[in-house]
């Protein structure tokens, strides 16, 4: 598995990771900084990591996705520090023989990380700031 | 005892980290939350806190002591 | 929309074609050539399409991907030629605001591409060649 | 009248690309199916077999003439 909290993503590397002669099929999820969110223009986003339990969260996500999916490999890479619109902050990659398990296995992966893993953003608008999430 | 925090706890706080008297110290993650509720009431309008204790999550009837890694857990807002 | 056959895929062309600052999510599917197939070893993959039908095919699919789904963009890229175990065949890729969508849509026409796009491929084994999906 | 010919039907019919006579010329796609399954009954074998009139799949009572580029589709693999 590539387990990886970074600060700026290469994204040649997920998919030359998980590329090899066994493998049919890679499904790379990318998330992005959007300059707009909830109709007001984004500058930036911060992010921080409590970065051992965020790698062992990601580390126990792709254990768990291994188990439940007949997966060849697993990256996960997320990125700390400030991101500007149209900088990846997340890359989830898959590979397997067949594309079903590669599609299942990279949305419930990125799905359960936005759940788990304790990393945070903060949204930077025009005239304020917001740690996203933070409130009901 | 010392708390680690991350995201909206240290703009709450004002603190980096915490540390807590002995002399108040809780003995479990439950204990430990009541205690951040009492003084910091901004806390409990978090839309949920965690406790990671040695970088896991944690129950609440979990024992805790000063050997421990002790963190609050805000709602994640990764990816 | 990028609608591609080519030679040899570059990996790195999707994602940086796809990438922009009003998008959150892209989604990329890699089809890559496997070692075996059916429990037989195969050596290599020659692929032929129909080029200008082919062409017309894919963009039509992105277009009906884009009617369905809020995309922003969308990479469609097939290799022709021979290939070997672990290279690229097919990448598709599609950005759009949300995850949800840019899932769907890659998986979509993934889908589709397999049933309507004139290429086709033929599996050389050690011992013989077939015409992938020619006979019942 | 002149047929594009594609993977397996390469094979089938020994050729790159079909010539038919003058005086054999189909006046429908679903004519030219007809002579193509006289011709080479290993045609009638595959999955399914779709002609493509101007870089366009075409329905069976379509008519077709020599100024169009009509071309045989076996069963599609890519991907």
């Amino acid at each position: 598995m590539l387990i990886r909290i970074i600060e700026h993503i290469n994204l040649a590397e997920a998919p030359a990771y998980l590329g090899s002669e066994e493998t049919g099929a890679i499904n790379l999820f990318v998330g992005t900084v959007r300059n707009h969110s909830k109709g007001k223009t984004v500058l930036h986003l911060d992010f921080e990591a409590y970065e051992p339990m965020a790698l062992k969260e990601m580390e126990k996500l792709g254990i768990q996705a291994k188990e439940k999916w007949p997966l060849y490999e697993v990256a996960i890479i997320h990125a700390i520090g400030s991101k500007l619109p149209g900088e990846p902050v997340v890359v989830i990659g898959v590979s397997s023989a067949h594309r079903d398990a590669s599609f299942e296995a990279c949305r419930w992966l990125i799905d359960e990380l936005k759940k788990t893993v304790p990393i945070w953003k903060k949204e930077y608008y025009e005239d304020n700031s917001v740690w996203v999430n933070a409130h009901p | 005892m010392e708390i680690l925090l991350f995201g909206i706890t240290r703009d709450i706080t004002g603190q980096q980290k915490l540390t807590i008297p002995q002399e108040n110290q809780p003995h479990t993650v439950g204990d430990l939350k009541a205690w951040l509720g009492q003084q910091f009431p901004a806390i409990k309008q978090l839309s949920s806190l965690a406790v990671a204790v040695d970088s896991e999550y944690a129950e609440d009837d979990l024992a805790i002591n000063s050997n421990s890694e002790i963190a609050l857990i805000p709602p994640v807002s990764g990816g």
